[in-house]
């Protein structure tokens, strides 16, 4: 594989996705882990670009940083009133933890290494059309109308729950 | 037959809609009605869920030919099995409605939104029983899953509820994003999202005639396995089961019954589909032994649920490791999917289907007596139990009734469940798990009797006799009948001998 | 027709006790003896009119049930099955008198749980099916667990649940064995069958699966634990004591006196009969089958000397007639164990007579303790004097069960035991030491409770009364019958027992 | 006619029995069961000779078939030869003499009915026994023989000593009884009969004749001993004989009826009739027990001073005379002597009954100060004390003497009797009796002609000498000297005549001329023997000249049927017995003598003094004060391995099949444990378990995984996959 | 840039999610971690979408978006859950909210 500027970027992408992902599961204060999961949320967006889904890296940004990540500030802002942002792990947990991560991780890898179907399929830079419009087509005409529909009764669900729960008092 | 397109789709998705358009209209409702009218608002969903099974059957009668129908381009499938499931657990909503009525832990906040929840929770399980694609199978499960979290979560004042929601749903997320996982390599090494194709394509890609097969065992064991924890968090199969005992101690009463009884089945529908369509060629099996793998799941289910249910004091949650055996049970059924032998995978899914009739009535039974209980003596702890035989001699009965039906003893018609389960895995020449199977039928008697001794030959502290009301026999009486006759009744062995996944 | 009114106006009994008032106990009592006194007078019409020159089935009725599954509900009779019916519906409004005073609460559920156990007790000695056969011998279960549990002595519950643990761990193993009889009885699964009387015929046909050595070793023991917790049999007896111990006085004439025979009934039943090449493996010493082919007699042999040691050592007078019953259960394993003529009438008649004659000792126990309240043998003394009546029934009933000649206890162990000698001297042999011991401790024990020194606490403990006289004079003239004119019984299952050995092979033609 | 005669006897004392039980249970009693009873027998006596008529030389037996499955018949009938209508005469008379007897012997008692319909029940049963014609009959009437005996030893079971000595006496019998029923098994399992006759098909002996020719006999000496066990019990063989000096507890007129003239004998009569089955082995064996039965119960008998006692050894002493006689070959001999031994034997105990009853009245008194009375007299003798009992006042012969003048029947009675029984000659039975077993061993063992077997010979003269010391001993002590208890002997008196008749007939039947006025017929024949054949049978002495020997004729016939077939060998055995028995006879005359002389001397002359007799030979007192140590042993050893076995049985109940049931997960453990503690308590208590210990155990471990920490099981589920996928990867 | 690359990170974000999961002590700390790993299931989703099916077919793609809303739902439900578990317990340590167990 020749080395361009774009496996540059792409490598970059890679290594600051993996590392910020790194940094969310390690760093104590919850706040940076906050942050480092944007980083990641980003990278992953832009791995996404780099795989030409160019709608599916915008909904990453949008619902992802856009949606989630707020959420997800306001759940750390509202539950450390005390600033109890510091994380301590044991160092039992960590190791089994970190044991079964790892073999996992490596039995992924063996599986990726040694999958025939998987190998040699590299991107050749071909330029794709653009998905958004038939990523519209399929969600609202065809085949992923049903998902779809589910999906946003899900979210309905969702959105009634979340309200329900996270109410002070239902009723008195 | 070819996947129906959307439009064509929506005659037989009606029972679905209905169930969502019923869900808005409980919403709206609910902002109509005065607060102690709250049960007006069950009438209507319990309405919605009457017009949901009329739907059910006209739907499945016009379909009139026995070929499944697919829908919506393939996403779900319109069958006797799916039906049949459909029809199962709307029962068993309704069941958890009048629960849920008669529940006083639940009384003060019964609003139309649980009764939405509910409605969308069965929404759900419909396409979990339906649902022939990769993408429609995650999205099924979620959607059951976010709303059974919320319902675990529903008693906002009670940490117990809290807690059972937040581990639910830390326990749901993790298994549904390693399912996820393994559907992704699922896809990824087929290329599709439909079921059938995929099985197609496993079959080409592990084709023996082939000299590299562009897929090894070991993908797609991690890409199963991963799939197996999000199925078996929803059954409760080991090792994925540790959510539920937590969960259904926490958890309202009548969500329990309805986790325990509806979600598992819907697990269950989704497991044989799942497994039947994508996995059951023998090729397949070859490469991976499933069914292996199954058995042990199965085996070790049950044991680990009776095992863990002995020393339990909490009736729910006694109850809770007892379905988690019953889970093991029909996970034996479940195994009978990878014979090979079409006979076989027959009986073993009319075995489960003829067992979860069964087991509707007696869990659900069951749970309903606690809900009795819990009102009246307030506690749910064994010791409450003590002497209800005769401060509640109907009620004990009952209790009782349920309790054997549980463990197996004839003629309850937990016996011939067992029975027709045991024959199936006999067939199959699973010796060990069978054998496996009926020891633990003995293990379950010990927990099970505890209760019934502790109702029956011990005597009450409070010698108050418990009143209920008529309609609590009423009720109870409808759990009671048919699990003194179901077994009894040559009409629902035909029935589930008649049910086979397509 | 008339078989399943036997069995099921118990069951319809039951209702009819369930929709009375909880308080109108007399009235409850009188309703379930006279639904107790319906199929004793049918089954001794069934008794009197069968045709004792008929091996076959009669009375049979066979109505299709669980299609599905090929379930038919059979039901029929031979010989050896209206005996056994007609000692259950015999002892069935003898163990509603027996219960008349001294069932205190809940009355109205005891006796509804007693009809149900006796549509259960009926209905499976009746049966013909299979399955059907399995249902009833597991519908006892259930009553039997709460009639111990509920009513039971101070140790009931422990009582209880040992019972029930280890009957569901015997008909656990049972099932197992049931199910693969059916899907073996062949291959087409149109073509299975749950039909006793087809499987037996099938299991005699050569190649069929059914009659495949291996499998049929591998269904007896599967069936035979399971019967074998029901005898009991050594080493699956522990439950016993305790479940006499703690069950009320009816209740352990009923447990002695049917369930027990239930065990060894379904030896014969299926075992025997469908299972003949299994049977051969375990009661026949070949070289193939080597010491295997001592088994069955020697777990009779083991069975008789145990239990009568046992009850030796017990103080406790239940105790010790429940050990009593294992001792003598071992009879009826070692009768069958021979597989000739002599044997298997033999163990079918000890079957009965010690259905009879348990029954009545635990009755004598009950009446005592209705009135002491204790069971130690040791703790009564010299009431011979106080109780003369009582004395006398106690004697004979005693005498009966130590195998006295002229009362029908006799019989049963004799020809059990000569029908053994032909075929196991040695064990025949040892195993009348269980007759030397079995008057030991019968012996000793009468001395203790009834001769020497009156005990002065029990000087004004009060004679038999006329309901306990009554519950014992018709045993009690059953057993002096039965010892007498052993034919009255021996008549009935003489065909069917012929019938029986020509299954297995050890028919011997007239000399 | 035979077939109704015998029903009547046999269902006469049912009746009386039955009415009495029927009655009974509704708490009432027939007011004069002892009438009933009474008649009953009367009635049967009365049948029964009237049967003499019917004896016909070759009887067939009267069978119907009890039990029939298929190829197996078991039938039951009565065979009437003359030895059944000797035993039915002997039974039926003295019963009636007994039933008569006690009448007045038993009066006053609160439980009198009940004795008379026991003693229905027994002649019934014995009755029964006699008439049977296959083994099974015998077998149901001997095992209810030794129910009456149980019931009637401990009529008065409100004496420990009686609760014991019934139950010792049912289950030692008992011990012999499982003997005979093997045996029955194996004659039923070679011959597919228990018949004895041939009837519809072959009988036992038919076959064992064959048998017998063919010459595989070992099953067959097997089959003949066990059977045999049957007698060593009831009849009270060494080693099983201890239980009847302890039946001595039930009332007199059993031990008259029950333990001296019928049950016990009735083991003679089943040796007897088995008699066409035993081999040369079985028959040495049979001599050998009775022989030494005889010797030492002779010995016993010596020392007692319970005159019951005395009576009971000298029985058992007795019986095995009668055995001695059939193992030598004689058994016409041990009939015989059954038969003048019942009523000299039962007068005999009639007779201290009657002794009894004269002193019962003051029992009551003298209950409390008795013991220190005996207490004492065994501190002049400085003697170990009588093992087990105590010995009653009014049994015990110290406190008697110079009775003679008071009761004067009841001495004359005894002393006729004991005359008979010492075998004072001719002109009393006894001495006919013993003298024809006597000449009977001698001859035997001339015949066998090995120096061993002499022995035997020797046992029975030594106790027949012994049999005439102790026998004078008793009539000494009792009825002669002074009387030494004078409070008691005031009071004694002669008994009523219900008492004293029985007596003066029997006595009367201790006379062999009048046991000939109705013995001696022609028509009586002994047993049918299908297979006489040599060595054993051929000596049968034609000993003619006792004319008035109620088998004397028989026996005649017997050798010369016999001498017809081989000549040579009859004339020789014949020459032999009659050697034999004149050497007998007068050995047996002198022994006799010496013996009453030396009674005379010790205990009337008071020339010596036997307390400086057991002094001397301590040793041997001491043997014989204590019987031999027999009931030491079975109470030592027997009885307590029995118990001490059920002990280990019922522990072994509690610790290894619950510990079982209780852990599977640790069944190793458990069993290797429980084996060692069998001999270490600790632990066997230890592991005693509730159910399911393990199976809880396992339960509890799984609730300790379920933390309640989520964490811990997202641990468990992703562990669970990496598991899953390892180990199927390695699959 | 070939299919294992995308691959590879994926698992790596997959595990590091994992790893969040099991040792985090702070419940939206969990949470990340089950970000993580939809976003790297999505990641496999659009790599397969692709590399293996053909161009013109994105189904690959429409489910990762798809799964994207599906995150979005649930996280809303689990901070909702964590709020009220911060109201009951006063914390959102996982191991603190143990009360049901055994």
């Amino acid at each position: 594989m020749e080395f361009t500027l774009k496996t540059f970027i792409f490598y970059g992408f890679a290594l600051i996705t993996i590392a910020s992902a790194f940094a969310v599961v390690t760093v104590r204060n919850i706040v940076h882990a906050a942050f480092a999961l944007m980083v990641t949320l980003f990278g992953v967006a832009g791995l996404y670009v780099f795989l030409q889904a160019d709608f599916l890296a915008a909904t990453q940004v949008i619902v992802y940083v856009g949606g989630i990540l707020v959420l997800i500030l306001f759940g750390v802002m509202m539950t450390s009133g005390r600033l109890e942002m510091r994380i301590h792990i044991e160092r039992g947990q960590l190791l089994l933890g970190g044991g079964i991560s790892l073999a996992l991780l490596m039995l992924l890898l063996t599986v990726i290494a040694n999958t025939p179907g998987w190998k040699n399929l590299t991107d050749d830079g071909t330029p794709l059309p653009p998905t958004t419009e038939s990523i519209g087509n399929l969600i609202l005409g065809e085949k992923f109308l049903l998902p779809f529909e589910v999906v946003s009764v899900l979210l309905l669900v969702a959105l009634i729950g979340a309200a329900l729960i996270s109410r002070k008092e239902v009723r008195d | 037959m070819k996947p129906l397109e959307n439009i064509p789709s929506l005659a037989y998705f009606t029972p679905e809609i209905l169930l969502v358009i019923f869900a808005a209209a409980v919403i709206i409702l609910d902002l109509l009605v005065k607060n102690r009218e709250s049960q007006k608002v069950a009438y209507l969903a319990l309405i919605g869920l009457g017009s949901a099974l009329v739907a059910i059957i006209v739907t499945n009668s016009i379909s009139a030919s026995s070929e499944p129908v697919p829908l919506f381009w393939g996403m779900i499938q319109l069958d006797g099995f799916a039906v049949f499931f459909k029809i199962l657990l709307l029962l068993a909503t309704a069941a958890t409605i009048l629960f849920s009525l008669r529940s006083e832990e639940l009384d003060a906040k019964l609003k139309g939104e649980y009764y939405a929840l509910l409605l969308a929770v069965t929404f759900g399980m419909f396409l979990m029983a339906s649902s022939t694609n990769l993408l429609m199978i995650f999205i099924a499960l979620e959607t059951v899953s976010l709303t059974s979290y919320i319902l675990a979560g529903f008693l906002t004042h009670s940490p117990r509820s809290s807690e059972a929601a937040f581990k639910y749903i830390t326990y749901g997320a993790v298994a549904s994003g390693t399912m996820l996982f393994g559907l992704s390599l699922l896809f990824g090494m087929t290329g599709t999202g439909d079921l059938s194709e995929i099985s197609d394509q496993l079959v080409i890609l592990l084709a023996p005639e082939q000299e590299t097969p562009l897929v090894t065992p070991l993908a797609l064991l991690i890409s199963i396995t991963f799939i197996l924890a999000g199925i078996g968090y929803k059954i409760a199969s080991v090792p994925f089961h540790m959510w539920s005992p937590d969960v259904y101690e926490g958890a309202p009463i009548p969500i329990t019954a309805f986790l325990s009884v509806a979600s598992k089945a819907a697990g269950f529908a989704l497991l044989l589909r799942f497994f039947y369509t994508g996995f059951a060629d023998t090729k397949i099996m070859h490469s991976i032994d499933l069914g292996l793998l199954l058995a042990i799941v199965s085996a070790l289910t049950m044991t680990i649920g009776n095992l863990a249910a002995l020393p339990q004091q909490n009736v729910k949650r006694l109850l809770a490791y007892s379905s988690i055996a019953h889970g093991g049970y029909l996970l034996m059924g479940a195994v009978l999917l990878t014979s090979g032998n079409a006979a076989i995978v027959e009986r073993g899914v009319g075995a489960i289907i003829f067992y979860l009739i069964v087991y509707f009535f007696m869990n659900l039974g069951a749970f309903y007596v606690v809900v009795l209980i819990a009102n009246e003596a307030g506690t749910e702890m064994i010791d409450g139990y003590r002497g209800l035989s005769s401060r509640a001699p109907l009620v004990a009965g009952a209790m009782a009734i349920f309790l054997f039906s549980l463990t197996g003893i004839p003629i309850l018609a937990g016996f011939f469940g067992k029975w027709i389960l045991f024959t199936a895995v006999l067939e199959g020449k699973l010796y060990w798990l069978a054998f496996v199977g009926l020891i633990n039928s003995v293990i379950s008697l010990y927990y099970y009797a505890r209760i019934v001794k502790v109702m029956y030959f011990e005597a009450a502290e409070d010698t108050d006799k418990l009143s209920f009301s008529k309609g609590t026999f009423a009720l109870l009486s409808v759990f009671v009948v048919p699990t003194i006759f179901i077994g009894l009744l040559n009409i629902f062995y035909s029935l589930s001998g008649n049910i086979r996944l397509q | 027709m008339l078989l399943s009114l036997i069995i099921f106006v118990p069951l319809l009994g039951m209702i009819v006790v369930l929709l009375l008032p909880r308080d109108s106990e007399e009235l409850i009592k009188r309703v379930t003896l006279a639904f107790t006194l319906i199929p004793l007078a049918l089954a001794v019409y069934l008794f009197i009119a069968y045709d004792r020159s008929d091996a076959g089935t009669q009375h049979a009725v066979s109505v299709p049930w669980i299609e599905t599954f090929h379930i038919n509900y059979h039901v029929g009779i031979d010989g050896l099955s209206v005996t056994l019916m007609l000692l259950t519906a015999l002892l069935g409004p003898i163990c509603v008198l027996a219960s008349w005073r001294n069932i205190e609460k809940g009355i109205k559920a005891y006796m509804a749980l007693f009809l149900l156990l006796e549509t259960g007790m009926l209905g499976f000695f009746a049966a013909l099916d299979l399955f059907l056969f399995f249902v009833f011998f597991e519908l006892t279960l259930l009553p039997m667990y709460f009639l111990i549990g509920v009513w039971g002595g101070p140790r009931r519950e422990y009582a209880a649940i040992k019972f029930f643990l280890y009957t569901l761990f015997g008909s656990v193993l049972m099932l197992v064995a049931l199910i693969a009889v059916y899907l073996n009885s062949s291959i087409i699964p149109e073509e299975r069958t749950f039909d006793i009387p087809t499987l037996i015929s099938l299991a005699g046909e050569t190649e069929h699966a059914l009659a495949d050595p291996t499998f049929q070793i591998w269904v007896f023991l599967g069936f035979f634990i399971g019967f074998a917790v029901k005898v009991p049999i050594f080493p699956f007896h522990t439950w016993l004591p305790d479940a006499h111990v703690e069950a009320p006085t009816a209740i352990s004439v009923i447990l002695a006196g049917v369930l027990l025979k239930m065990g060894t009934y379904g030896l014969v039943r299926i075992n025997m009969a469908m299972f003949p090449e299994g049977m051969a493996f375990f009661t026949e010493v070949t070289e193939e089958t080597g010491l295997w082919g001592y088994s069955l007699a020697l777990l009779g042999f083991v069975n008789i000397v145990y239990g009568s040691f046992c009850a030796l050592a017990q103080t406790d007078f239940k105790k010790l007639v429940a050990y009593s019953s294992i001792g003598h259960m071992g009879f009826v394993i070692l009768g069958l164990a021979a597989r000739n003529t002599m044997g298997v009438n033999g163990a079918i008649l000890q079957m009965f007579n010690h259905g009879v004659i348990s029954a009545m000792l635990f009755l004598l126990v009950g009446v005592l303790y209705d009135r002491a309240h204790h069971r130690e043998i040791n703790g009564f003394g010299g009431l011979g004097n106080r109780m003369p009546i009582y004395m006398g029934i106690t004697t004979l009933a005693f005498m009966a069960s130590l195998g006295l000649p002229g009362l029908s206890g006799f019989w049963g162990e004799a020809l059990s035991l000569f029908g053994a000698f032909q075929e196991f001297e040695i064990l025949a042999i040892l195993s009348t030491i269980g007759i030397v011991v079995g008057a030991a401790y019968f012996l000793w024990t009468l001395q203790r409770v009834f001769l020497g020194k009156l005990n002065p606490k029990y000087e004004e403990l009060p004679e038999i009364n006329k309901r306990e006289i009554l519950t014992l004079v018709p045993l009690g003239i059953l057993t002096i019958v039965l010892g007498v004119w052993p034919n009255f019984a021996l008549d009935m299952f003489r065909e069917s027992v012929a019938e029986l050995t020509k299954l297995m092979g050890t028919f011997q033609a007239g000399l | 006619m035979v077939v109704s005669l015998i029903s009547i006897i046999l269902l006469a004392p049912l009746a009386a029995f039955v009415i009495f039980a029927l009655l009974g249970l509704a708490k009432r009693s027939f007011p004069r069961q002892d009438l009933l009873s009474t008649l009953a027998m009367l009635v049967a006596l009365g049948c029964s000779l009237y049967l003499i008529k019917e004896i016909v030389p070759k009887p067939d037996p009267h069978t119907v078939e009890w039990i029939s499955l298929g190829n197996i018949t078991l039938s039951m009938g009565f065979y009437l030869d003359s030895v059944t209508v000797i035993m039915l005469i002997v039974v039926t008379l003295v019963s009636s003499l007994v039933h008569i007897f006690s009448i007045g012997y038993m009066h006053g008692d609160p439980r009198y009915p009940r004795f008379f319909a026991y003693l229905s029940l027994f002649s019934f049963s014995m009755l029964f026994l006699v008439v049977s014609d296959n083994l099974l009959g015998i077998y149901i009437g001997w095992e209810l023989v030794g129910l009456c005996s149980y019931l009637l030893i401990g009529f008065w079971f409100e004496k420990d000593s009686a609760a014991n000595a019934c139950k010792k006496a049912f289950l030692t019998t008992r011990v012999g009884d499982v003997g005979m029923f093997i045996g029955m098994m194996m004659l039923f399992t070679k011959f597919n009969t228990l018949s004895l006759y041939d009837g519809a098909q072959e009988g036992i002996f038919t076959q064992a004749a064959a048998q017998l020719t063919t010459g595989d006999m070992v099953w067959l000496s097997i089959a003949g001993i066990l059977i045999f066990c049957g007698a060593i019990g009831k009849s009270a063989q060494m080693p099983l004989h201890t239980w009847l000096p302890d039946a001595m507890e039930g009332p007199t007129p059993v031990s008259a009826l029950i333990h001296a003239a019928t049950m016990v004998a009735a083991g003679v009569y089943l040796t007897a009739r088995m008699f066409p089955i035993l081999t040369a082995t079985s028959s040495l064996v049979i001599a050998y027990v009775g022989g030494i039965t005889a010797i030492v119960a002779a010995t016993i008998a010596i020392v007692r001073f319970d005159i019951k006692r005395v009576l009971a050894y000298s029985t058992i002493s007795q019986l095995g005379y009668m055995m001695l006689a059939i193992g030598a070959g004689s058994y016409v001999a041990g009939l015989f002597h059954l038969t003048t031994h019942a009523f000299f034997k039962a007068l005999l105990f009639l007779g201290s009954g009657s002794v009894i009853h004269a002193f019962h009245a003051m029992h009551a008194h003298h209950d409390e100060d008795h013991t220190d009375e005996a207490a004492h007299e065994h501190d002049n003798h400085g003697l170990v004390h009588e093992h087990g009992s105590e010995i009653p006042p009014d049994q015990d012969m110290r406190n008697m003497g110079g009775l003679r003048k008071k009761m004067p029947i009841t001495f004359i009675t005894m002393l006729i009797a004991t005359l008979s029984i010492s075998g004072v000659p001719f002109i009393f039975s006894g001495f006919w009796s013993k003298d024809k077993i006597l000449g009977g061993v001698l001859g035997r063992a001339m015949e066998w002609n090995s120096g061993h077997h002499y022995i035997l010979f020797v046992i029975a003269l030594c106790a027949a000498g012994i049999t005439a010391f102790y026998m004078f001993r008793l009539i000494f002590m009792t009825f002669f000297g002074e009387p030494r208890n004078q409070e008691m002997h005031n009071m004694a008196h002669e008994s009523p005549w219900t008492m004293t008749v029985p007596l003066i007939v029997l006595a009367a039947l201790s006379f062999p001329a009048v046991n000939h006025l109705w013995f001696n017929k022609n028509n009586f024949k002994p047993p049918d023997q299908p297979h006489i054949q040599a060595p054993q049978h051929a000596y049968v002495s034609p000993d003619t000249k006792i004319a008035f020997s109620l088998f004397g004729l028989s026996e005649a016939e017997a050798a010369e049927e016999e001498g017809g077939k081989d000549t040579e060998q009859a004339d020789k055995a014949h020459h032999a017995h009659e050697v034999a028995h004149n050497i007998a006879m007068v050995l047996s005359i002198i022994v006799a003598g010496l013996g009453i002389l030396l009674s005379w001397l010790f205990y009337h002359r008071r020339r010596f003094s036997a307390e400086s007799v057991a002094t001397t030979f301590r040793p041997a007192y001491n043997l014989f004060w204590n019987k031999y140590y027999f009931d030491e042993f079975y109470d030592g050893v027997l009885v307590a391995l029995t118990v001490w076995k059920s002990r280990l049985f019922a522990k072994f109940d509690l610790s290894i099949i619950d510990g079982i049931v209780n852990g599977v997960a640790t069944i190793t453990r458990k069993i290797f444990a429980a084996f060692i503690g069998f001999f270490d308590n600790r632990i066997v208590d230890g592991i005693v378990n509730r159910v399911a210990e393990v199976t809880w155990a396992a339960g509890g471990r799984i609730r300790r995984i379920q933390t309640g920490a989520i964490q811990t099981y997202l641990f468990v589920v992703l562990g669970g996959i990496v598991l899953i996928i390892l180990i199927f990867r390695a699959l | 840039m070939s299919l294992q690359h995308y691959l590879v990170i994926s698992s790596i974000l997959f595990t590091l999610g994992i790893f969040a999961v099991l040792t985090r002590r702070n419940a939206i700390s969990i949470l990340m971690g089950i970000e993580l790993i939809l976003n790297s299931c999505n990641l496999n989703f659009a790599a397969f979408s692709r590399f293996v099916t053909p161009p013109e077919n994105i189904d690959g793609q429409i489910i990762a978006i798809f799964g994207i809303v599906l995150a979005a739902a649930e996280a809303a439900v689990f901070l909702a859950i964590i709020l009220a578990i911060y109201r009951e317990f006063g914390s959102i340590r996982p191991d603190e909210v143990d009360t049901l167990k055994g």
